[in-house]
């Protein structure tokens, strides 16, 4: 079993939103405080790895023809599973994913591990590559948190630390709001990405 | 249910929460299929198409589902009838009007799992609307939708063909950044309210 | 006689002579065209207007070198766009607004709008009038409007007190109201609350005349926009008189600013006479639009970034009619509408 | 709150029937609506680089699948598919094929920083904009490299790029001799080699010696040392310049040691970059 | 993924075309198709209905729970009924500072006795729909205002709507109220005036509902 | 004034430097080397061989085509050479090489008409066509062929003495100091082409010489009026000179023919006078030499073949620090590389510049002004073909109408971001050509193959 190695490319050489660009619409969407991005990601990872268990399981019994229609399904018996338990158990982050949570359903993420993963290997290998691209996801969606919150209103960890309101770093007065709305988003995940790019670009130079 | 209404959710679907700037459904196509004018177009249309056709097709499904008491199954069911219609539509396109299989067809498949298709019919059961104004609100969500990726096809050309970001930004990162200033200009509508 | 093997020829393709005007003196001429409303701002909010001036210039020049330098490419500030960024900058922004909010503008224009595409003529959004949306994550700062006529102090706490400016009346559809507080005269010479750049219509018009004269730019765009504006105004007016609801609309906020020095960024805006044309309509309809229904006071900034996002579609679709091909008789004159 | 057992079975009734229905109409459907398209079409395009390169001479990449299902093109088609890849598509073909002996593009120049020049150059940094210009461009040599890199711009696989010497030099592993390069090279300086060939001939100029001589310090003057020392006969001057003909070279290396201009270079041995002497020597 | 679901398709296509493209329809495909989806959409829809059960209470607890919660912070009541007469869909209600919808009414009953109302109103703030609840004496005073839900923007809107200090500014107002001007007034947090008007407008709405209903409660107690 | 073209510049004309001084005969060079090429068209063929004597407008080329022009000896001497010299075009072409023997022999063949008021319009385009003439300001498409593809089309006759281009004066001194040659010439041509008035366009900057034509003109009752143009650059472009003077505009990749005007400029009308009158073939050229570097500016009449070293020589030399040989004008002339090359028929102009008056930068870039579209009088966007161009983008350009550019440089002079335009122009017109013809290839051998 190598664990690590699948470790190693969902964080990084594979990762699910800074390498193979799927998943953006919430990766940009919801990271606007940590708690956001914890709920979102560890959704997903549940989601990805009960999903990557189960279709690797129908692998050989699903016809190609209903394929997607059957994967869907099974996605979103599952996105709606843990949507229920969050409105039951954790109902403020349930509120403030709102729809995203079922939009996990069509978060390409899971769809992409699905066909190209689990499709193809056994239920051992799906379950460890279902947590490690969403811990990859996870990790990704807690930089952008952490990045955003921090620039566009001053506070680091909010719904987590510090009774909920999270630690302040300076004044609310000062923060750049624009970077908790759309446009923040897009240019967050844009600079991240390029910041992967660029030490990409800067290892492969350093192998010639 | 009168015209104001209509054009209120239209504007505020095409502009003020234009699906892609503002609320982020459907970024996978919309960075994806956007480096020429063409394809941006046809993907446009295409997903006027689903998005109407999705919210027409969801509206009785949902009338029986809240019927039986059993909300919780719209996401099962929303997603299903949504993949089972691009499949069924696709088929049929390709058989009976080639030609409009040519300009639409390709771009269907990449629409069954996109954030905008199933998103319109949560937002339609979750704003109440009505078959009328669940039906606008979906084709002029992917009204918002075309004029958002035809703009960033073409700025995407223009970046093409005229800019040059540093090799680190090249491709998506640029792109991206470019959605985000294009979320920026649109800010301008946010609040919009033309019975003012 | 000549040793003609010993010249250090020099060969390249014809033509062999090219026009004094070059980058930098288009952008020197902008500069002088601004220099009118700069002297008023100062006589109408102090000399706060110059130091805030100054100090965005001299931000937008160094974030410029300091990415040329980081990048290692060839340094650019000498062509004096950043310059014109950071001056114009200054202007669409309120008088008291802190230095550290300015600099934040310089950064996000000539940072990320302008030099991550490579640089001058490659942006396709308009740097101060992006950097001025981005200034709104600090909406409080961006509104908050000093009295015409006051002494703004150079540094250290500013007055926080707001003090409506033509467009907060024209928002709420209180004509009455606005022509209490300024007459005609006021809102043409300047005398009148907003961004320290925007107020007097006067001075940026003779920026105008200068830049007409001088050809760095031409009438379109400008009178087009302008001209929507007039007409949409005219035509739906709030308030019992038109033509008065049309003049305050014209002469307040910064419509002028923006038709004059920001539409016309050669940069940013479509290339042909037609397609400029079309861009100050589209620019004018928007502004109106915004205007009246939208939930910000003023339209001229999002209106021009909106149109700015069609420009490449404009150039695209609208070129000028091909030499020796008679003209399509639909397509006559298509700005001619408008005026 | 409590809930109704029965929306239990509502919910499996209601989604399995959506369910079974739906794959009872999509199963019909792919029936009904079955499209006769060539499904090879598809999996050989999937082969393809989809650089739509045009170097197989078909409009892109689709248009060379089509061709070879077709039978219109051979299942080698495509210039830029490795022998795997070739492989694969014969297996779809449900044909064979010879591995071909792999060429790729060789710039024949060594000119660049020791050329001599005419006079600067200022414009287009583009060669096929530089020979419009006052006796074809600023080199002495008309047939040296301009180095103003046509062909890297044209290379849609990076492979070609101008060294340190100013001359653009091709990066054997990433061509695929698409020719592309060749296209637009207006020197027409760029031919093909075998992909193992050792030894090369940096040169193209057809001046005589002494022309050449004053030219470039890095010029064939078509001595002839070369040739006569072959052992092979696999070396001639042709046209003021040296050529191999690589049926017969066993890459000994001789010629390379005799060349007085050190035209002929054993790639292996010099490294890819050619040794760079000093302008003018 | 989309590139291999289409081929998918052409492999399953590739079959029938070598069968000749009017293939009679075989059933058995079509069976093990339909009969497979029916069986992963059953099991689905059962499990699903199994966590339903489960999580439905709690879900129904918790949302209850918070209206309670709100309802007793604008107006403290044992019980609160809901006001039978009053319209289900809701009524809308427009003042100068926009117009809402009041979505339910309820009698807040202290002691066997009624103290009050808490309506329930959905108005349009600058972000979207925001759902308050307005606590309110039998004769049209505010005790309280909450906000549920609501999708203003951090540090703008978010000021009106997430700080119970201005929100407290409704307490002990009645009539109709305006923004920032007139005598019965409230003043808007500067830079989110949008924001106060919605607000104040789902106020207005919900002093509005109270009012109407006067004539019928006078009624119903000289009848 | 007449109507007027799109676009255009106004660059300073510098013309004062030589437009005073009459033209100077160059006394004839010790060697003239006389390439075969001297027109557009196919090339001559040499028909004198080495050692053979050759008198003074002798034909030493003849065509070999019907779109070319015979060569005549510029002086009269023994042949030394017949071998590839280095051409103004940049390249090496066939040359004749001709060693003076200082007695400017005249050839037989050299004589008038007699009666030639009694030619058909045939018999005269045969005498045009012996006597080499070919246009003179600048294109060199032979002159007989242009007359025979417009005869019957033509409705208007144009002289063009716009000599829009700064610095030149040639045609302007012909104009004062030959105003009858040309009126003879212009009379020709109203004879040949059967109308009965010939326009002269002239620009305003040439005042005196529109007077003296107007003067000659009333004097001679010849049928001819003068226009005179807006002092605009590129005024002298036949297309934009057409467009002036009659208000039509030729029609894309078609010639003036199509919209019934015939072009000539002044010299190559005063050429076909001379070739009627006196018999003498083009074996002479009128040059401005001028320039920064030039240290005696004059107007030279010079034979055909002559070095360029000898003219400036004549001139005084040049600077040392000139950096710049121009041949022909500074908005289309090509920049040369030797001083040896020879002076041709199209020659009206040898500048030498030591100030730098092309202001290159080092790094040109664009800042989209549109200043280039709007000088552009074929109205097209050259900033967008640039970037075609750049890009390899042959269709796009091909759409963008690239094969319309005249070259004529106005964009590049008004472009503020200093972007080489004309050179892109030129070279995307010569990709799109290629890739038409490669394609025309293509498409014939697969129709040959079908067959
Ligand atoms: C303020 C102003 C407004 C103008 N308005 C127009 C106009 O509406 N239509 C027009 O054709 N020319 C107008 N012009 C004149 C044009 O600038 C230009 O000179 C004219 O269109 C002729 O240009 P052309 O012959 O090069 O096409 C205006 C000039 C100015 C200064
Ligand atoms: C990004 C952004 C978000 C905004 N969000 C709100 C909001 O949530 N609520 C609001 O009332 N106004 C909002 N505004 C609008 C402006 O703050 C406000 O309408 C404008 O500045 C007028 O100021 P005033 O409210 O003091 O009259 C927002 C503006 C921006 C730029
Ligand atoms: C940009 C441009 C400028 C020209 N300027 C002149 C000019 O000033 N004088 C002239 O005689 N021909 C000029 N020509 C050449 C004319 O277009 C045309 O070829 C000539 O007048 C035709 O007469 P010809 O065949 O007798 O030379 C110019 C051409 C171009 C493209
Ligand atoms: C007429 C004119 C108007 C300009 N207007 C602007 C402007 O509105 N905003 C700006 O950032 N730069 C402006 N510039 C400067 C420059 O063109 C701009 O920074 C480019 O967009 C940078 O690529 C202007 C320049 C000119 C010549
Ligand atoms: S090989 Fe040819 S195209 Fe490439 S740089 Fe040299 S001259 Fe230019
Ligand atoms: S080097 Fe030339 S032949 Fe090789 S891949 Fe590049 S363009 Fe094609
Ligand atoms: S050179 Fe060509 S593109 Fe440039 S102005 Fe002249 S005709 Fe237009
Ligand atoms: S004139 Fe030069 S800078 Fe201006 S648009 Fe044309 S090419 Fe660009
Ligand atoms: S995650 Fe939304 S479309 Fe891909």
């Amino acid at each position: 079993m190598n664990f690590k190695k699948q470790l190693k490319e969902g964080l990084l050489t594979q990762n699910p939103v800074l390498v193979q660009l799927l998943g953006m619409c919430s990766t940009m969407a919801i990271t606007t405080s940590l708690s956001n991005g914890l709920g979102m990601g560890v959704s997903v990872m549940i989601i990805l790895t009960l999903s990557n268990i189960f279709i690797s399981l129908l692998r050989r019994i699903i016809p190609d023809k209903v394929r997607i229609a059957a994967y869907v399904v099974v996605i979103a018996g599952f996105v709606t599973m843990v949507d229920l338990l969050l409105q039951a158990y954790l109902p403020d982050i349930a509120e403030s994913l709102g729809v995203f949570i079922p939009l996990i359903v069509v978060n390409c993420i899971i769809l992409a591990r699905a066909e190209s993963f689990a499709s193809k290997n056994g239920v051992l290998a799906s379950a460890v590559d279902g947590i490690c691209q969403g811990i990859g996801y996870t990790l990704v969606l807690l930089v952008m948190s952490v990045i955003r919150e921090f620039l566009g209103s001053g506070t680091f960890g909010s719904g987590v630390l510090g009774g909920g309101a999270g630690i302040r770093i300076f004044p609310a007065d000062y923060g750049a709001l624009m970077m908790v709305l759309p446009v923040g988003g897009f240019l967050t995940l844009g600079c991240l990405i390029a910041l992967v790019q660029w030490v990409q670009n800067r290892q492969k130079e350093g192998k010639k | 249910m009168d015209w104001k209404n209509l054009l209120t959710i239209s504007l505020g679907a095409i502009l003020v929460n234009n699906f892609i700037l503002v609320q982020f459904l459907g970024c996978c196509p919309f960075l994806g299929v956007s480096k020429k004018m063409d394809t941006a177009v046809g993907m446009g249309f295409a997903v006027i198409f689903v998005m109407g056709l999705a919210s027409a097709l969801c509206y009785p499904v949902n009338l029986l589902l809240e019927a039986l008491d059993m909300e919780f199954m719209q996401t099962v069911t929303f997603i299903l009838v949504i993949a089972a219609l691009v499949q069924f539509v696709e088929m049929f396109l390709q058989k009976t009007i080639p030609s409009l299989y040519e300009a639409l067809g390709v771009y269907l498949p990449l629409i069954t799992t996109n954030c905008a298709v199933l998103g319109v019919v949560l937002l339609n059961v979750q704003e109440h609307y009505n078959f009328i104004e669940s039906v606008v609100y979906g084709v002029t969500g992917g009204v918002g939708f075309l004029l958002a990726i035809v703009l960033f096809a073409s700025i995407r050309e223009r970046i093409a063909l005229v800019s040059e970001p540093p090799k680190c930004f090249e491709g998506f990162p640029i792109a991206l950044i470019t959605a985000g200033l294009m979320a920026l200009a649109f800010g301008g509508f946010s609040g919009l309210d033309i019975w003012r | 006689m000549t040793d003609y093997k010993e010249l250090k020829l020099r060969a390249s393709s014809s033509p062999h002579i090219r026009t004094r005007e070059d980058t930098r003196t288009v952008m020197l001429d902008v500069m002088i065209a601004l220099l009118p409303a700069l002297a008023f701002a100062v006589y109408n909010f102090g000399l706060r207007a110059l130091a805030s001036t100054a100090v965005s210039v001299a931000g937008a020049v160094a974030f410029e070198a300091l990415y040329r330098i980081l990048t290692k490419k060839p340094q650019t500030v000498g062509d004096l766009s950043a310059a014109v960024t950071g001056m114009l900058i200054a202007f669409v922004c309120p008088v008291n607004i802190p230095y550290w909010t300015l600099l934040i503008g310089d950064f996000f224009a000539i940072v990320l709008v302008k030099q991550l595409y490579g640089g001058l003529g490659k942006n396709f959004l308009n740097p101060a009038l992006a950097a001025r949306a981005f200034l709104f994550s600090w909406a409080g700062i961006m509104s908050s409007w000093v009295l015409p006529g006051s002494r703004t102090p150079l540094v250290g706490a500013v007055d926080v007190m707001t003090y409506p400016t033509p467009m907060s009346f024209l928002h709420t559809n209180d004509l009455a109201g606005l022509q209490e507080v300024y007459d005609l005269g006021d809102m043409f010479l300047g005398k009148i609350g907003g961004s320290m750049g925007e107020v007097s219509a006067l001075c940026l018009l003779l920026g105008f005349l200068f830049l007409l004269g001088r050809r760095v730019i031409t009438w379109t765009i400008p009178v087009s926009y302008v001209g929507t504006v007039a007409v949409l105004t005219f035509l739906f007016p709030r308030g019992n008189d038109p033509v008065t609801w049309m003049l305050y609309n014209i002469l307040g906020g910064g419509l002028m600013l923006g038709a004059i020095f920001m539409a016309t960024d050669y940069v940013t805006s479509p290339v042909s006479r037609r397609g400029q044309l079309l861009y100050g309509f589209g620019c004018g309809a928007l502004t109106v639009f915004i205007r009246y229904f939208g939930s910000y006071t003023e339209g001229v900034c999002y209106s021009i970034l909106c149109m700015n996002l069609c420009v490449w579609l404009i150039d695209k679709y609208i070129k000028p009619r091909r030499f020796g091909v008679a003209r399509k008789p639909i397509f006559r004159r298509k700005g001619a509408a408008e005026k | 709150m409590t809930v109704n057992p029965m929306t239990i079975l509502y919910a499996v009734l209601t989604l399995g029937v959506l369910g079974g229905g739906f794959g009872a109409i999509l199963a019909v459907a792919s029936k009904i609506f079955a499209v006769e398209k060539d499904p090879r079409i598809e999996e050989i395009q999937g082969i393809l680089p989809g650089a739509n390169c045009g170097g197989c001479g078909f409009a892109g990449c689709s248009a060379c699948a089509e061709s070879i299902v077709s039978g219109a093109a051979p299942v080698n088609a495509c210039p830029v598919c490795s022998g795997e890849q070739t492989t694969a598509i014969a297996a779809i073909m449900g044909v064979e094929v010879a591995p071909a002996e792999r060429r790729v593009a060789f710039v024949r120049c060594n000119g660049g920083t020791r050329s001599n020049k005419k006079y600067d150059y200022i414009g287009l940094m583009d060669c096929q904009a530089a020979v419009k210009i006052a006796g074809n461009g600023p080199l002495d040599c008309a047939f040296g490299c301009l180095g103003f890199g046509s062909c890297v711009a044209a290379c849609a696989f990076d492979a070609i790029h101008i060294n340190a010497g100013g001359v653009a030099e091709v990066d054997r592993d990433k061509c695929t001799l698409c020719r592309r390069c060749m296209d637009v090279c207006p020197r027409h300086l760029i031919t093909d080699v075998p992909y193992a060939a050792d030894v090369v001939v940096r040169c193209a100029s057809q001046d005589k010696g002494a022309v050449a001589r004053n030219n470039c310090a890095a010029s064939c003057i078509g001595c002839k040392l070369c040739e006569k020392n072959c052992p092979q006969d696999a070396i001639h001057v042709i046209d003021n310049v040296a050529v191999i003909d690589y049926t017969k070279c066993t890459s000994c290396g001789v010629c390379v040691e005799k060349c007085p201009r050190k035209v002929l270079l054993d790639i292996h041995e010099d490294g890819k970059v050619a040794p760079v002497a000093k302008a003018g020597a | 993924m989309s590139k291999s679901k289409k081929k998918a398709e052409k492999t399953a296509a590739a079959p029938a075309k070598a069968a000749g493209l009017r293939v009679p329809l075989d059933g058995q495909y079509i069976g093990k198709l339909a009969g497979i989806l029916l069986a992963i959409t059953a099991v689905t829809a059962l499990l699903l209905g199994a966590v339903n059960y489960v999580t439905a209470p709690v879900i129904a607890a918790a949302t209850e729970e918070k209206r309670v919660a709100a309802m007793q912070q604008v107006l403290a009541a044992e019980e609160y009924t809901a006001v039978e007469a009053f319209p289900a869909e809701g009524e809308t209600y427009s003042s100068a500072a926009g117009s809402a919808t009041v979505t339910a009414l309820s009698e807040a009953v202290q002691d066997g006795s009624p103290v009050g109302y808490v309506a329930e109103v959905a108005t349009n703030g600058f972000g979207g729909a925001i759902d308050m609840v307005v606590g309110l004496t039998t004769d049209g005073t505010v005790t309280g205002v909450a906000v549920i839900s609501h999708s203003e923007t951090p540090n703008v809107g978010s000021k009106v709507v997430d700080d119970q200090s201005v929100l407290d500014r409704f307490a002990g107002l009645t009539g109709e109220i305006t923004v920032n001007s007139g005598d019965n007034r409230v003043d808007a947090v500067s830079g989110a005036t949008t924001s106060s008007k919605a607000v104040t407008a789902g106020v207005n709405a919900a002093i509005a509902a109270v009012e109407a209903r006067q004539p019928v409660l006078q009624g119903a107690e000289e009848g | 004034m007449a109507q007027s073209f799109f676009g255009g510049i106004h660059p300073h004309d510098k013309k004062a430097a030589t437009n005073k001084k009459p033209i100077e005969a160059l006394p004839p060079p010790a060697q003239v080397v006389i390439p075969m090429s001297l027109h557009i068209g196919a090339p001559c063929r040499p028909c004198v061989t080495v050692g053979e004597h050759v008198n003074m407008g002798q034909q030493i080329g003849e065509m070999t085509a019907y779109v070319s022009a015979p060569i005549h000896a510029s002086i009269s001497g023994k042949v030394v050479a017949v071998e590839p010299r280095p051409h103004f075009n940049g390249t090496n072409v066939l040359s004749v090489v001709i060693e003076n023997d200082y007695q400017d022999t005249l050839d037989p063949s050299v004589k008038p008409v007699e009666h030639p008021e009694n030619l058909t319009a045939q018999e005269l385009v045969e005498i045009v066509k012996n006597a080499g003439v070919v246009g003179l300001g600048g294109a060199t498409f032979p002159t007989h062929v242009k007359i025979a593809s417009g005869l019957g089309k033509v409705d208007t006759v144009i002289v063009n003495a716009a000599e829009c281009e700064p610095y030149n004066t040639s045609d302007h001194r012909i104009l004062l100091e030959y105003p009858d040659q040309v009126i003879g010439g212009a009379k020709l041509l109203a004879r040949i082409f059967g109308v009965d008035k010939v326009h002269v366009g002239i620009e305003a900057n040439k005042l005196n010489a529109a007077q003296l034509l107007q003067q000659r003109i009333q004097e001679e009752q010849a049928p001819v009026v003068v226009d005179v143009l807006h002092t605009r650059y590129p005024q002298g472009a036949e297309k934009q000179l057409c467009q002036s003077i009659t208000g039509r505009q030729v029609p894309p990749g078609q010639l003036p023919a199509a919209i019934g005007c015939a072009v000539f400029s002044v010299d190559t009308t005063a050429a076909i006078w001379r070739a009627v009158y006196q018999g003498m073939p083009v074996i002479r050229r009128i040059v401005t030499v001028s320039g920064s570097g030039v240290m005696e500016p004059k107007n030279l009449e010079c034979r055909i073949g002559t070095p360029l070293r000898d003219l400036l020589d004549f001139c005084g030399g040049v600077s040392e620090t000139t950096f710049k040989l121009l041949m022909g004008g500074p908005m289309m002339g090509n920049a040369q590389y030797s001083a040896d090359v020879p002076v041709g028929k199209c020659t009206n102009a040898i500048l030498a510049f030591a100030k730098d008056e092309e202001r290159t930068v080092e790094h040109p870039t664009c800042i989209r002004c549109g200043k280039c579209a709007s000088v552009c009088p074929m109205r097209l966007q050259p900033l967008f073909l640039y970037l075609y161009q750049r890009k390899g983008m042959l269709e796009e350009l091909e759409a963008g109408n690239v094969l319309d550019c005249i070259e004529c440089g106005a964009c590049a002079y008004i472009c503020p971001g200093r972007l080489h335009l004309v050179q892109a122009m030129r070279t995307g017109k010569q990709q799109v050509n290629a890739a038409r013809a490669a394609a025309k290839a293509k498409a014939e051998q697969k129709g040959g193959e079908s067959a």
